[in-house]
């Protein structure tokens, strides 16, 4: 993977390019949701989609998410490839049972007659000091969901490139985007999509002989500090970002893990019933004869997710990270 | 200069001027549900109209009768039967021109079959071999619908694309009085009528929601009476008149496909039969209310009208009687032949392209049946 | 017997009469806001009343300001004004008996101050150091409801077990105009309905739900035209007509206590300031539109009706202002202290009785906090 | 536990009766649903209570899920105790929002000054023949939304148990009936409900020295029918049923896997993202040492619920469950 530098843009705005680009490339893709016309959504990733291609285009919705969704549905058994925004993560509960009961079932359904090329965006997890039902991190949902891609970037050109794929994808893909990351700068070239890998990839964001975090969207930045972190302890951590939930890379992760024995799985959602289960599970199930430890979690607490002046105790954080890195059973190893 | 000085310069107007965003008198249903058959109105009533309805009528009662029986035979895991509303059925399927789509629930196979659809691929999803026998696009009719009024929203984004296509393309979708209280149905609603998408959309309110009546399901004075907080126009139909139902949803399709926008329908009719084989009506209802009903048949009133205008003689209630059996006949031999299943498939289309995970989930299940398959094949071998 | 001699021997009948459920006619909302004041109905207003309602509306409009002041101190998270809204959240919270409950919404924290809880554990939420400040039985104030429209049917649900309990209890919900197109507001409206629960909805149509404007929200003649479909009445009032709010609410309310039902009522108003301070409204209207709404202000309103009949006079108003400038200030003093912040409280409710794994994770972040405030005394120490 | 035996009764028919002593001893118990009054359900478990206790008390809602769990919010707020009951699993989808927004968040939100007592029944689960959208497991997302007990029974004396402790709690119940289970049949003494483990504590219903199958709900007879077949391949198997998935009970799921050192988790649910993986990887955690193999998962296809007449080759069945037996590593053992 080879990213051209060009010229930095924030995750925000490479968003917003990939709907523009997805948009002009083809007229069937619509874009539709609270607020994401005239106003360009509460986060403006939609800014100026309304005014180049018209409402038609870039639909500002009556407020109801389950209303948006079921409508996408029908818009998409029609030939078109709607991009649904849901304003927040919490806000697309409303919309659970057409996701769950149409969404990810319709191609199964109907043999793969009736496909649903839906991209159902949704702002997630915390960290931006947003009040309560503003910050949740509800990929653990997604997951248990057969039927949906579950795709999560973490870094600026990931989010172009996923999301173009993403609404390229013939099924429907749950497009969750980290909101405290909108703002993350980076430069990269919107020319070069082709440079990023693939949904279903999951890719090494820094080699490391000592032990694996294995993490995705927020907290990949949070990763890699603590990988740095390390080093003065003495640790050498390899990184990897998973990108894509469902479908698994288990290649990559189980590569990963097996270099290097162990492994911790990192994330804000939380632990209980939350995606790290699933991970520490399949890599335990893959590798058991490589780990020296078993696969540790850094996680949310088993809480509803705190309001804003605590939610820094909630996130999974450096110290939190390295503190588990320590758990490593490193005393068995000589 | 005063406080109250200061404050008189300042002079309260009115509010900016504030009308309605619809006049909603003619969005008011009618005081009483529209009929046809009977009154005056029949008189210019296409004859031809009317006898295409009688025949898919008594079509469609003996389907009903068929897959009930199907039903007690273990061919169908379970059948709702439409038995009693026929004449919403059928002309439901009938008022829709080929391009238009139809957004049936799971009552409303009858429809599905009237549109034209093979009647075992539309009971593949009762009989249980998969979730959905038929291509919906070939027909343009969307799966049979379980999940209350889920469907509705559906039907309006399909409408709503087709009209940004610029295809002059109507949208029907069917849901019951139970499926009225689901904010699904809120949400269809509203959607349809601030986008103007066309999509006509028929309540049949046949007096139960499994066991609740429909005083326990709204206080509203009919289930028409929703449309005008919508902005849409609501009519209220003899759902049992056949030729009230097609006149009342072709009027709805036409302003509809003509750029007028959403309809709300609402047909009063009865659930003759339980709510489905499985179903114990006797728990919730007395006979009283469905002889009452009975008594106001869609088949006899509209062979009544049919025969009194001399527009229906013996032989022709014979000739449709022995198409519906032909039918029946055709349907029960194909049922009672099994269905093919093909265990594999259920990793086939979970995706577009299939994952190693699935793959691996294949293989695994392939392993099981083939050594399934051996320990028969031994056992055979060992009985011979 | 021939076939059509068998079937001349039954006679289809008309259906099993039908009537509306209720009569429509009183459910429709009059054809204009219903207004108070300046017309010849403020001449039968309690002189009382409209004093008590002035002083409520320059509070709250303070509130509002010195609300909006903290968020650009930092001192809260976000606020969403509801400046030019006073009136109705002042009505709302006044119409009220003290055993009747409260369902704000998010907006609505005004109408949870002027019922009597403290503005501080009020902006609790907004501040962000809980979810909710304060004791919501003592009262009888819901939290304030985020997930737009989910506080509809917990108002229903209260005032249902209200009434089963036998206490004259009414509840009084607050909702949006965008609230209105959520599959929530519906149902709560039918369970209300179906249930004679004493209940009042209230929806302030501010115009806008974020930027998107009612006509993109509704096609409706108006939001209050959505009553008589579920068979309740709906009203229609001028919403910056402080007097004009109270008795439409009062009515309502009245009506509800007696076991009349639930009301929906549209109250007609305009927000003035941006959806909350971290919104830029100029993205989505006109400056002519605000200064229309600016020219209809709720408080000069009534000011100028009590001045134009001797009710208030320069003190008066000087009196109010002041009593606003005293709870501005206590507001601004005690919000600027920092809050006291517990991370420990963080597992404290999540279940009646903690779990053992919330027993780990508690030892888990205290052990950290320690390590944290050792190394904090270490610095300290070094830097001493 | 000692369960008297004194008349056989079916899971339903436990039910029912844990109902309407419930009603019967707390005037503020109400039951609401779909069809519960007049029609006794679609399973008849709420016969008779209408009848004894009224409509006011047996209540038969308008059809709307998100309607019935969102009144029964306001009906707790004001002390009453409602007990709703989700028609099926995939018709509980509706009141996603009503129960993950407020439901599980209510007690956190108020400090504690407003606890929602509200249990939430759902049959679940299939072999039954349902069609599409009725044999839904959707455990995986009760269990990742703190604030939920999530609990399910396997045994008649549990149904009658475990819904009176539901009932009686103070925090909300997600209660999963196993509906294939329903018409299972033992004796029972409802006379004696103390004689049940609370919430919260799971129970080995079979003890073995080789492996441990941890289990739940419909499972559980299929686990203690493949640990009597195990005993012909010479395997002695102990089988956990966790009768509450929300709180966990790891001491008795680690002593029962410490003891054996091999553990197999099974559930009807989609492996993915299902409960198996939080399990397996909380076991791991806490016995790594202990285990000769890693914790493998016998579960549901990661697809949606099959076909009425496919469904036997999704469930976890005897073979299954031996075969993945089989794959514990047993050479690696001598
Ligand atoms: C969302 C949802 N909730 C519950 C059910 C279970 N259910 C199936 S049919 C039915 C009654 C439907 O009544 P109505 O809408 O009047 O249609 P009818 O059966 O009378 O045709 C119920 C409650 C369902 N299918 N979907
Ligand atoms: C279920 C849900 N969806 C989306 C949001 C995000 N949101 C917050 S306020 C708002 C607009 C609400 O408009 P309206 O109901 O008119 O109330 P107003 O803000 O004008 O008082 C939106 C979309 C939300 N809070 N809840
Ligand atoms: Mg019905
Ligand atoms: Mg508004």
């Amino acid at each position: 993977m080879t990213t051209v530098a060009v010229k930095p843009a924030t995750m925000a705005q490479a968003l917003t390019r990939a709907m523009r680009d997805a948009m002009a490339a083809d007229p069937t893709v619509h874009v539709l949701g609270e607020d994401v016309g005239t106003l360009g959504g509460v986060f403006r990733v939609t800014d100026g989609l309304a005014k180049e291609f018209g409402e038609d285009r870039c639909t500002d919705t009556p407020l109801a998410e389950a209303g948006i969704l079921g409508t996408a549905v029908g818009m998409a058994m029609y030939g078109l490839r709607p991009v649904v925004e849901m304003q927040f993560d919490a806000f697309a509960y409303p919309a659970f049972e057409q996701l769950i009961s149409h969404v990810s079932r319709m191609r199964n359904r109907t043999r793969g007659r009736m496909p649903l090329p839906i991209t159902v965006r949704v702002p997630y997890g915390g960290g931006i000091g947003g009040v309560e039902h503003h910050s949740d991190s509800s990929e653990a949902y997604y997951m248990a969901t057969p039927g949906l891609h579950v795709v999560t970037p973490a870094t600026v050109a990931d989010a172009y490139g996923l999301l173009r794929e993403a609404i390229a994808s013939d099924d429907p893909v749950v497009f969750l985007e980290p909101k405290r990351l909108y703002w993350s700068k980076d430069t990269w070239d919107p020319e070069h999509p082709a440079d990023v890998e693939p949904i279903g990839r999951a890719v090494v964001r820094r080699t490391g002989r000592d032990a694996t975090l294995i993490t995705y969207g927020p907290s990949v930045p949070v990763c890699l500090e603590a990988a740095e972190a390390a080093q003065a302890e003495g640790w050498d951590l390899e990184v990897v970002d998973l990108r894509s939930l469902v479908p698994f890379d288990d290649e990559t992760v189980c590569a990963a893990v097996r270099r290097t024995g162990r492994a911790v799985v990192v994330h804000e959602a939380t632990g209980f019933g939350g995606p790290g289960g699933e991970i520490a599970a399949r890599i335990t199930e893959r590798c058991f004869h490589h780990l020296e430890a078993p696969v540790l979690r850094v996680a949310g607490f088993d809480i509803p997710y705190p309001p804003p002046m605590l939610e820094r105790h909630h996130l999974p954080g450096v110290d939190r990270i390295l503190d588990a890195v320590a758990r490593l059973q490193w005393e068995a190893e000589g | 200069m005063t406080v109250m000085e200061q404050r008189g310069a300042y002079r309260p107007s009115p509010p900016p001027a504030w009308q309605p965003r619809t006049d909603p008198a003619p969005l008011l249903p009618d005081a009483e549900p529209y009929r046809v058959l009977g009154t005056e109105a029949a008189g210019k009533a296409d004859p031809d109209l009317l006898r295409r309805l009688y025949a898919q009528l008594v079509r469609g009662r003996r389907y009903n009768t068929q897959a009930t029986a199907l039903t007690k035979q273990g061919r169908l895991a379970v059948y709702p039967s439409s038995t009693g509303q026929e004449a919403c059925e059928v002309a439901a399927a009938l008022v829709l021109e080929e391009r238009d789509w139809l957004f049936p629930s799971y009552r409303d196979t009858l429809a599905v079959v009237a549109r034209g659809v093979d009647p075992v691929e539309t009971l593949t999803l009762l009989r249980g071999d998969w979730h959905n026998g038929y291509d919906p696009h070939a027909h343009r009719v969307a799966p049979l619908s379980t999940p209350l009024a889920t469907q509705l929203p559906h039907a309006v984004g399909l409408a709503h694309a087709a009209r940004l296509k610029g295809d002059d393309v109507v949208a029907l979708a069917m849901v019951g009085d139970g499926g009225t209280s689901e904010g699904d149905f809120h949400e269809a609603l509203n959607f349809a009528a601030v986008w103007q998408a066309p999509v006509v959309f028929l309540v049949q309110n046949n007096g139960f929601a499994i066991s609740v009546p429909l005083a326990k399901q709204t206080a509203a004075p009919s289930l028409a009476h929703k449309a005008v907080g919508y902005g849409m126009p609501g009519r209220l139909v003899d759902g049992n008149d056949a030729a009230a139902v097609h006149e009342v949803l072709g009027d709805a399709v036409r302003h509809a496909r003509a750029g007028g926008g959403p309809t709300l329908v609402e047909a009063v009719t009865y659930r003759i039969e339980a709510h489905t084989n499985a179903d114990d009506a006797t728990r919730y209802r007395g006979d009283a209310e469905v002889e009452a009903w009975r008594a106001h048949d869609p088949i006899r009133l509209l062979e009544q009208e049919l025969t009194t205008r001399g527009l229906l003689d013996e032989p022709g209630v014979e000739a449709a009687r022995q198409d519906a059996e032909e039918m029946a006949a055709d349907l029960r031999e194909r049922m009672n032949q099994e269905p093919e299943l093909d265990p594999m498939a259920l990793f086939d289309h979970v995706y577009a392209e299939t994952t190693a995970q699935l793959r691996e989930q294949r293989a695994l299940l392939r392993a099981e049946l083939e050594a399934e398959q051996e320990r028969n094949d031994a056992q055979e071998g060992g009985a011979r």
